[in-house]
């Protein structure tokens, strides 16, 4: 997946790819994100659909990267991929029984799902493909865009500073003229937001059980609390 | 528009979006482990991420993204960090459900049945 | 199946509710020496419950001991604790002898503190080695063995073999040492002493070792002594017992004359004869550190005793003693006595009816009354204290099945 | 040279840039696998010595050179066993996954000035988020070998990893804030000259964190004394308990390449990357850009110089393995949170405080043809923009006074 | 040194920031890791010690930044008791100085050169006319011919900027931000050094409070002592917050800052008074100097809105910001404004002021013509309305409210009954709030904000200064707490140091602040020990001292020469030689000498100032002859008396020395000169005004009192009534050639009246305290026997109402609500079964639900997009 992207930079950073590897690159990613994620759908299995999730994940990223927004591509990567999945396999194996790993749903409640998914899809498809045309023209101008830093003026904004326009100093954006204000807020309340949520989290995954009497004997018997 | 003739656009990675969103909602429904649904949800945050990528790209919109400037991707960052901030919350419910309940299927989970 | 929370000192709080499982480590599993097999009842990393199983190595050899004479027998007890089988010679004969009122001669006495202390080094070396396996790290292990090899270069000279030896008979030894024995266990003796300081470095003070070791598997006296623990792993409890010393006389005569203090903590320290490293703030006096430590003091201890006998045994002149005849015969009578070996007290019971082969031979081994206490002393550890704990056991399959 | 086959050869050019990406991968595919044959007899070698032995003398003639491309025949024999209740996708699929991580990983990695699979401007992040997906391959063989032991190493490789995820961000966020960018090569451009460039010694601070960052690089990468996940005295043989042949060495490939990995990364980060401790191309008034073929010498100058530092590393590692025993789980997460973590969240607090009070630094023997510890220069340009070695190298000091003064 | 290539402003600013926040980060370490520093938060002593010596530190090296960028140079009116004659006016050099730092830009405020140029842009011709009326009608004019030294007006130089904006309008900023001058970097220097002093000097006081302590004093209700824990940490936290706190008035760069700052000061002496809040007296004295702040502060927050209200800014120097267009807009802070430098930086009502002091005009104007038009007349008409003494009230009331928050924090009369009860608190704090913080922090205020003050404030200040300073003076004579006559030493000499700002002495009065610091930290430190020692604070159980604490007597001899300003009055050499107070003092007699000449009028000024003098010497001494000479009064206390510990010595020993050298000028280094630097603009030369609450005075400048012939009269006067003191006491306490009693006795009256402190605490409680419980209890009264009744008949009729309404409700209403509950229970019953519980069904209904939005959306879309 990563070798393709070297190559997918190479090509675009040419200028002049013979053949369409933007288009290539993005219907490889498309067709794994989509195609595992049906796999989700589809496993039985609570492990293997963690592991279809990841590589769904990963290949969105791909996608992000190939949008040209490398650093959430990599967040991507780190958090959701990294963080998020190995949480969830975690939870997976702390409850993995036997008679859990695998439950089944009754057909009828499946074909509903498939009527009701497949007009929620038309509707969305509705929705992206009637939207304004921005598309095709500018893509092929693409090795412009790939080697734009990302992070830095992501970075920036999340301290309150946009390189794009900027509220403190009151400049505004070149291109369109309009003066835009950092995240330092929302990063702020994000931050504030996960910790309580991971406190919350913690608390909420203990439970209290009752100790035997064997530690207990334990305990007095050597003076050790472990 | 024929989506497999034009070049890539916002138009295209719409669709991946609505895609792995229907895909995760269908996921939700159909799923009876919790931690299924969990995963529902994730794919469900992660295709409109897609959405958000695609409108705040350079690459897709061209000039058109400065209307939107960093505020796509910002906003898929926040995205992924609150999807973390949850997956630890929905996995510590689905843990304590599993200390209560013995299992994890969330159609057991009908306490609140009217 | 939540509880109600009240202030019930009994109720704890666990991370995550999970599901125990049992276990199985061994007997194919690389830190239980030999063929043990341990079940565990595991609630994640922490282990509820743990139950040996032995047997794996059971090989008659007490029943054996009935129909063979009580000389033939040697060979058998090289075969219980095959680390130190010196040592289960020097048990057997001394109980044979004892029966038969046989006396050595006092060269033969000399060589046999020689003989037995070296081989209490050598096994102690094992133990300190796969110690360090236990707790992973490797070096150690071979840095041992480097040593081991030594000695048992100097086994091999004395009588032929480098595992079982059978050299240690009832009534005396089998063969007086070559020429030049001596002066080369002189120079081993010289060359290992400031090896030891390498072993204190590269565990006895390593910090991660402590930090393995210290508080683990806490064994109070009591428990030592009701479970019947004996050795470094009664001494380690702090337990002043040394049958060298406190044992019958038979045994004890042995070492009359020599010095030696016994390695145990007294009054909060260790006998000073060495500088040896400070006992580190963490260790309780009964746990997995403590047991090592006495070991590696054994060593030093048998160092000295080993000098003492060389010098001993070189002052001695005459002959060293011819043992007694394959088919002497044993008087009427029963006898017991226990002898200190390295892993403990090795107790042999026989049963004479006045023929050359025994009655009844029982032999009472260290090892299984040591492991006896697994159970108590892994309750509530983690799975990667087992290996600690059962490591500073030090045990030696072939004794507890025999 | 992809110019070369396009205009000379006349190759398409698709086929010739499908060649240049294969090729760029077939060497890192190379660098690992190769990697990690020779660290693997390294090891072997270093144990060895350590332990007072000699190691492999006999294959492939003196010092048994080739024992681990013999090992490797072996391996590929071996008969690849599969357990009877393994989920058999996942079990066969894990050792590629983590392969795969770790390969990816290496894109990012430069090996000298410029010479990197990818220059993303978010490089360090992007490796390090890739490295740790190694972490799946080894849950899912974990779990997928339904056994209790792999299920073990599986659950303690998943929290060390992703605990000490945490410090070992931190401890690179540090070189990140000094250089003002996440671009990997422009790091290691900051820290042109001679040694005391290097952000080791930038300030007390960043000397410490190197050695936070060791520790975590070692308890990322699963190494002793935090190889829980494969604690042979206690799991038998953790995650991979019930592998064996080609899907072992996968396993096994991924762990000696991670290695060199990090070791390359802290070699970047800290130990100024393919910059020696003398900067002697400067002197010799040589640069990347001072044309083709002193170009070409100065960059493998650079490379052997980064492939020394990381081995060195990765010797460092063996070293800490054949040394110390092992530590508990809960002493390792002890490590992490209540050590590693804190000490590498000050030493980051220090820095920023060290670069605020210091801007210019304090260690700085100034070559001078770069200006080190620049904050931002050229930050808007990115990647893309040439670092400033190419533009000033040559000119402000001739060659002859660089030497009189180093000399003098 | 490269400090002078840099930025010298941002340079400093970092340091003394970094000096200022270090206490703070004490403050938070101690607040939250305080009882875990060692066993009972020992070592949070060392904490807080280290943090504010290492901010010590810090303010040293902004001191020699300031000495090597800055050298002081000895003007010809600076301080001539030193040997600055021998010192040559190098006056070119020092110009070259100024130029070079004149060409660092951003925050150094260089007013010569930036308003200059202001002046430049045909502003001064459009008011050139109104300049010279204002001139005229104010008699500023003549300042340059007076005394020539306009060239200096122009030397002051200051830093200013800001950190951090918290609020930015065109209305208001407020930011936290600085302003360093030399005075700044000078009181931080001194500041920290005592306060380092005071910190060492408390971890030993303070060791009781490492274990649990039996309060003595403090009687519980089952008549017990009170045995509580230790508060060390607790105690070493607030002496943390209390330095932060007065170390950000110092740095202040604004008003609103400095009102920040001064409140948490207030809020720090509530906790280091009441530190032993279970003693009745000490939580009523920490409540007492809590109220009696707040007083003064109500005042002050007059003089802010007064200023802010017409002024728009709080900011003392000028900031420089950048606008849309990238040009560099210079918005001018309190002291161009309203001392302008087209105007000569002499003193005129700012624009402000006199357009909202003429509101009524203004509105008159705006009601004719358009806005714009209105504007620009009346920015003509401006000039005119300033002559006419438009806005010159404002002015006063600004002065004189600001000036009343520095009454009530330096204890001037009639706000100073708080200072001496004060003395509950520990001997450290007071050392700390009596020297360098809480009461400087008023005269610091007085000086740093006395551009802005009006001749007119400059009598009020004046004459609260001369009548504390004599009232205080004669309440110590006959104290007999130790503490008690320090505590009202300073409020006199804390009036001295008014006086002189009122008369104009700048450099005086702030010299003498500086001075005192010294000598009154070492003294109170000192009191410290003996009360350490003797476990009493009754003088009159003490005595013949000496021997047993030679240290501490020693040093306290130091500091009561230093206090009454011993030295000789004549030139030895060429060179004065006198303990710190003598320089200080002598200056502050000086100035007021030459006001009561050219003032006939307020010639009291000067008697009281001379005769204040002679009281200090007296009480000074008859404090040191009865605590340290003669014997031992009671046998009970001198027999356990003992030395303190080094510890507590030490910092006596170095405080010791710094009230002896803190004077001394050595060629151009000293303080006076040093201050100098720090004058204000414009206040160099006199000026004269008044006329709103006095006659018209005229402020003499300052370098007129440096005059031989005021000065040599004035050292005269300073040495015969300090020493007439000092033999007064000696003849009554040492010689005992007089009875003091005696005396006391056949002045009862007067003796009684002084010991009763001229019935202050009695005046406020029957004009206050007393008038307030009246009214409490008439409220009361009315409370119960008025509305109470009404109340009562309310709620009888609201009964009687209730019970026909209840019959209503359960009839009707009832009915009502009844049948409508049936009704949604049922349906309820009937709509549970959707409520499955189930959550993949929820999730169905929430797709089903989105689907039919959006269809029916289109749908409407559509329908409405065709309809038309």
């Amino acid at each position: 997946m990563m070798q393709a992207l070297v190559a997918t930079h190479t090509l675009l950073a040419a200028g002049s790819p013979g053949i369409n590897w933007h288009g290539f690159f993005f219907l490889l990613f498309a067709l794994l994100a989509c195609g595992l994620a049906l796999a989700v759908v589809l496993a039985d299995n609570v492990v293997r659909m963690a592991f279809y999730l990841v590589l769904s994940l990963g290949a969105t990223a791909g996608l992000f990267f190939l949008a040209g927004a490398e650093f959430v591509g990599a967040m991507q990567l780190m958090i959701y991929v990294g963080g998020t999945l190995v949480l969830l396999i975690f939870g997976v194996m702390l409850t993995a029984q036997e008679p859990f790993v695998a439950i089944r749903t009754s057909t009828r409640d499946k074909v509903l799902a498939g009527v009701v998914g497949g007009a929620l899809l038309a509707v969305l498809l509705q929705a992206a493909l009637t939207g304004p045309a921005w598309s095709g023209h500018t893509a092929v101008d693409a090795s412009a865009g790939v080697s734009q830093p990302t992070a830095t003026p992501l970075g920036m904004a999340l301290v309150g500073v946009r390189v794009d326009g900027d509220v403190a100093s009151g400049q505004p954006s070149p291109v369109d003229g309009q003066v835009r204000s950092g995240y330092l807020l929302p990063f702020e309340i994000v931050s504030v937001h996960l910790l309580v949520v991971l406190v919350g989290a913690a608390y909420l995954a203990r439970t209290k059980r009752r100790k035997s009497s064997a530690s207990v004997r334990d305990e007095a018997l050597t003076g050790v609390v472990r | 528009m024929n989506l497999l003739s034009d070049p890539v656009g916002v138009s295209h990675y719409l669709v991946v979006g609505a895609l792995l969103f229907t895909t995760g909602v269908v996921c939700m429904v159909v799923k009876r482990n919790a931690l299924g649904v969990l995963m529902g949800i994730e794919l469900v945050l992660n295709g409109a991420n897609v959405n958000f990528v695609a409108f705040g790209s350079p690459v897709l919109r061209g000039e058109q993204a400065s209307l939107l400037g960093l505020d796509g991707q910002a906003m898929a960052l926040f995205v992924i960090l609150l999807a973390a901030a949850e997956a630890a919350v929905a996995l510590a419910i689905t843990l304590n459900f599993y200390n209560n309940h013995a299992t994890v299927d969330v159609d057991r989970a009908d306490d609140l049945k009217g | 199946m939540s509880q109600v929370i009240d202030d019930d000192p009994r109720i704890i709080e666990f991370d995550v509710r999970t599901d125990e499982m049992l276990v199985n480590m061994g007997p194919q599993h690389p830190s239980t020496h030999g063929v043990l097999r341990l079940v565990l009842r595991t609630d994640g990393e922490v282990v509820s419950e743990i139950e040996p199983h032995i047997g794996y190595l059971h090989r008659c050899a007490e029943k054996i001991g009935e129909n063979i004479s009580a000389r033939q027998f040697i060979p058998y007890t090289d075969r219980m604790d095959y680390l130190a089988a010196m040592n289960m010679n020097l048990g057997w004969s001394l109980a044979v002898e004892k029966l038969m009122r046989h006396q050595v001669t006092e060269k033969a006495r000399h060589l046999r503190v020689l003989i037995s202390e070296l081989s209490r080094i050598a096994s102690h070396l094992v133990g300190m080695g796969a110690y360090g396996l236990d707790l992973g790290t490797f070096s150690p292990f071979l840095y041992a063995f480097r040593e081991r090899e030594k000695i048992l270069d100097l086994f091999e000279e004395a009588c032929g073999a480098r595992l079982t030896y059978s050299y240690i008979t009832v009534g005396g030894l089998t063969a007086d040492l070559p020429p030049g024995w001596l002066a080369r266990c002189e120079d081993f003796l010289n060359q290992f002493e400031p090896v030891i300081r390498e072993y204190h470095t590269l565990l006895t003070t390593n910090a991660i070792f402590v930090k393995r070791t210290a508080s683990i598997g806490v064994l109070s006296p009591e428990l030592a002594i009701n479970y019947g623990c004996s050795g470094p792993v009664l001494r380690g409890s702090g337990v002043d017992q040394d049958m060298r010393r406190d044992g019958e006389s038979i045994y004890t005569a042995m070492y009359d004359g020599y010095a030696f203090e016994v390695a145990v903590m007294k009054d909060g320290h260790y006998p000073r004869d060495h500088v040896y490293p400070a006992v580190p703030h963490d260790a309780v006096l009964g746990d997995c550190w403590h047991r090592f430590f006495v070991r590696m003091l054994e060593v030093v201890q048998s160092m000295d005793l080993v000098r003492q006998a060389i010098d001993r045994y070189s002052a001695c002149k005459g002959p060293l003693g011819e043992p007694v005849k394959v088919a002497e015969k044993i008087p009427v009578g029963d006898v017991y006595l226990e002898t200190e070996c390295p892993k403990g007290q090795m107790g042999f019971y026989l049963v004479g009816n006045g023929t050359a082969i025994p009655w009844r031979v029982r032999a009472r081994s260290s090892s299984f009354s040591n492991l006896s206490v697994l159970a108590e002393l892994c309750h509530g550890c983690l799975i990667a204290d087992v290996p600690a704990i059962v490591g500073s056991l030090d045990i030696v399959m072939g004794e507890i099945d025999r | 040279m992809a110019e070369y086959l396009i205009q000379t050869v006349g190759l398409p050019e698709w086929l010739t840039w499908s060649l240049m990406a294969v090729l760029s991968a077939v060497l890192i595919l190379n660098l690992m696998a190769g990697g990690a044959l020779v660290f693997i007899w390294a090891e072997r070698k270093v144990s060895a010595r350590i332990q007072d032995r000699l190691g492999p003398t006999r294959t492939g003639g003196s010092f048994g050179w080739l024992q681990s491309l013999a090992d490797g025949i072996k391996l590929l024999a071996k008969e690849d066993l599969m357990p009877e209740g393994a989920d058999g996708m996942l079990f066969r699929v894990a050792p590629y996954v983590s392969f795969c991580a770790s390969f990816a990983a290496f894109i990012g990695l430069p090996f000298a000035f410029d010479m990197v699979g990818l220059r993303l401007n978010v490089g360090v992040f992007y490796v390090v988020a890739v490295l740790g997906l190694e972490v799946f391959g080894v849950i899912l063989a974990g779990y997928a070998s339904a056994s209790k032991w792999s299920l073990f190493g599986a659950m303690r490789e998943a929290a060390q990893v992703v605990s000490y995820e945490v410090p070992l961000g931190m401890c690179i966020v540090v070189p990140v804030m000094l250089a003002g960018t996440m671009d990997l090569v422009t790091i290691g451009e900051k820290q042109a000259g001679w040694f005391t460039n290097w952000y080791l010694f930038h300030d007390p601070f960043t000397f410490v964190v190197f050695w936070v960052y060791v520790t975590c690089a070692v308890a990322s990468v699963n190494r002793a004394p935090f190889d829980l996940a494969e604690a042979e005295s206690e799991l038998v043989a953790g995650f991979h308990t019930e592998y064996s042949g080609l899907r072992w060495s996968f396993f096994f490939m991924a762990e000696y390449s991670s290695m060199f990995l990090v070791s390359g990364l802290a070699a970047v980060l800290f130990l100024g990357g393919w910059n020696g401790p003398v900067p002697l191309a400067t002197l010799a008034g040589l640069s990347e850009g001072t044309g083709e073929t002193t170009g070409a010498l100065v960059r493998l100058l650079g490379l052997a110089n980064l492939l020394g530092k990381a081995t060195l590393g990765v010797l460092i590692m063996m070293w800490i393995r054949w040394t110390l025993p092992r530590l508990r789980i809960d002493q390792v997460m002890t490590t992490c949170l209540k050590y590693c973590t804190p000490i590498a969240a000050a030493m980051f607090a220090g820095a920023m405080v060290w670069l605020w009070v210091f801007p210019g630094g304090v260690l700085n023997l100034d070559d001078g043809s770069r200006r080190p510890g620049e904050i931002r220069e050229g930050w808007l340009e990115g990647p893309g923009g040439r670092a400033p070695a190419a533009a000033t190298a040559p000119a402000s000091i001739p060659a002859e006074e660089a030497v009189a003064e180093v000399a003098g | 040194m490269e400090l002078v290539e840099t930025d010298l402003g941002a340079t400093l600013s970092t340091l003394l920031g970094l000096a200022w926040l270090i206490p703070l980060g004490s403050f938070v370490a101690i607040l939250f890791f305080g009882p875990k520093m060692g066993p009972h938060g020992r070592n949070s002593a060392w904490v807080a010690t280290g943090a504010i010596g290492t901010s010590f530190v810090l303010s040293l090296f902004a001191f020699g930044n300031w000495m090597v960028t800055h050298p002081p140079v000895s003007g010809h009116h600076g301080d001539d008791h030193g040997v600055s004659e021998e010192a040559g006016h190098d006056d070119h050099a020092a110009w070259d100085v100024q130029d070079r730092a004149g060409k660092t830009p951003a925050s150094f405020v260089n007013f010569a050169e930036e308003h200059g140029e202001a002046a430049s842009d045909g502003h001064a011709d459009e008011h050139g006319d109104d300049h010279a009326e204002a001139h005229a009608a104010d008699g500023h004019a003549e300042h340059h011919d007076d005394h020539g030294h306009g060239e200096h007006a122009a030397e002051k130089i200051a830093y200013s900027g800001d950190w951090y904006r918290l609020y930015s309008s065109p209305s208001l900023v407020l930011s936290i931000g600085w302003y360093i001058d030399s005075l700044t970097v000078f009181l931080f220097v001194m500041v920290t050094f005592i306060a380092t002093c005071i910190h060492v000097y408390a971890s030993g006081y303070m060791h009781d409070e490492l274990h649990d302590i039996t309060d003595h004093e403090v009687t519980l209700a089952s008549g017990e002592h009170l045995h509580r824990p230790g508060r060390f940490p607790r105690f070493f936290q607030a002496l943390s917050l209390f330095c932060f706190s007065m170390l950000g008035i110092v740095i202040a760069g604004n008003l609103a800052m400095v009102f920040m700052f001064w409140e948490l000061v207030g809020i720090c002496s509530w906790f280091l008074i009441g530190f032993y809040f279970e003693r009745k007296s000490a939580s009523t004295a920490a409540n007492k100097a809590f109220i009696v702040n707040r007083v003064g502060d109500f005042g002050m927050l007059i003089g802010l809105m007064a200023l802010w209200g017409a002024l728009g800014t709080l900011h003392f120097g000028d900031s420089v910001s950048v606008d849309a267009d990238g040009h560099q807009v210079v918005q001018p802070g309190l002291f161009s404004l309203v001392r302008p430098a087209e105007n000569g930086h002499a003193l005129q009502v700012p624009d402000g002021m006199v357009v909202a002091a003429a509101a009524n005009r203004v509105g008159d104007i705006a009601s004719v013509v358009s806005p714009e038009e209105a504007r620009a007349v009346v920015e003509e008409q401006v000039s005119g309305w300033r002559a006419r003494g438009y806005g010159n009230w404002l002015l006063v009331i600004a002065g004189l409210g600001i000036f009343c928050g520095c009454m009530g924090k330096s204890a001037q009369v009639p706000l100073h009954v708080w200072l001496p009860d004060a003395m509950e608190g520990p001997t450290p704090v007071s050392a700390l709030v009596h020297s360098a913080t809480m009461v400087a922090a008023g005269v610091y205020l007085t000086g740093r904000f006395y551009p802005v003050l009006s001749p007119d404030v400059l009598v009020v200040i004046a004459y609260i200064g001369a009548i504390t300073l004599f009232i205080a003076a004669t309440i110590a004579l006959v104290c007999t707490d130790i503490k008690r006559v320090l505590a009202y030493s300073t409020v006199s000499q804390l009036g001295y140091m008014m006086l002189a700002l009122g008369l104009g002495g700048w450099v005086a009065g702030l010299f003498h602040l500086v001075t005192h610091a010294f000598f009154k930290s070492l003294l109170f430190m000192c009191s410290g020990s003996v009360i350490h020692a003797c476990h009493t604070n009754d003088m009159r159980r003490m005595g013949g001292l000496l021997k047993k604490m030679p240290y501490t007597g020693w040093t306290m001899l130091v500091g009561c020469l230093a206090i009454i300003g011993a030295g000789i009055p004549f030139s030895l050499g060429g060179l004065h030689i006198g303990l710190s107070g003598y320089y200080s003092k002598d200056a502050i007699l000086a100035q007021a000498l030459v006001y009561s000449r050219v003032n006939e009028s307020h010639a009291l000024l000067w008697y009281a100032a001379a005769g204040g003098a002679a009281m200090t010497a007296f009480y000074m001494f008859r404090l040191w002859f009865m605590t340290f000479l003669g014997e031992p009064r009671d046998e009970h206390v001198a027999e356990h008396v003992h030395e303190s510990p080094a510890v507590m010595t030490a910092p006596l020993v170095v405080l010791a020395v710094m009230a002896v050298i803190a004077g001394w000028s050595i060629g151009p280094l000293g303080v006076a000169a040093l201050l100098e630097q720090a004058r204000p603009l414009g206040t160099a030369a006199g000026m004269t005004g008044g006329g709103l609450l006095t006659a018209a005075v005229t402020v003499p400048a300052e370098a007129a009192s440096h005059a031989p012939e005021v000065h040599v009269y004035a050292t005269w006067v300073a040495f015969a009534t300090a020493s007439s003191g000092v033999l007064l006491a000696a003849v009554f306490y040492v010689w005992r050639l007089i009875n003091p009693g005696l005396i006391a006795t056949t002045l009862r009256p007067v003796y009684t009246f002084l010991e009763n402190k001229w019935y202050f605490d009695e005046i406020y409680e029957w004009i206050f305290v007393k008038p307030a419980h009246g009214v409490a209890m008439l409220a009361s009264a009315n409370d119960r026997g008025i509305i109470d009744s009404i109340l009562h008949l309310v709620a009888w009729a609201s009964r009687q109402l209730a019970a026909v309404d209840a019959w209503v409700d359960r009839v009707v209403v009832d009915g009502v609500v009844n049948t409508l509950a049936s009704v949604t229970w049922s349906s309820g019953l009937r709509l549970r079964d959707l409520q499955t519980g189930r959550l993949r069904q929820y999730v169905m209904f929430i797709v089903v639900g989105t689907v039919a939005i959006f269809l029916l959306a289109s749908m409407m879309l559509s329908t409405t997009v065709a309809s038309p």
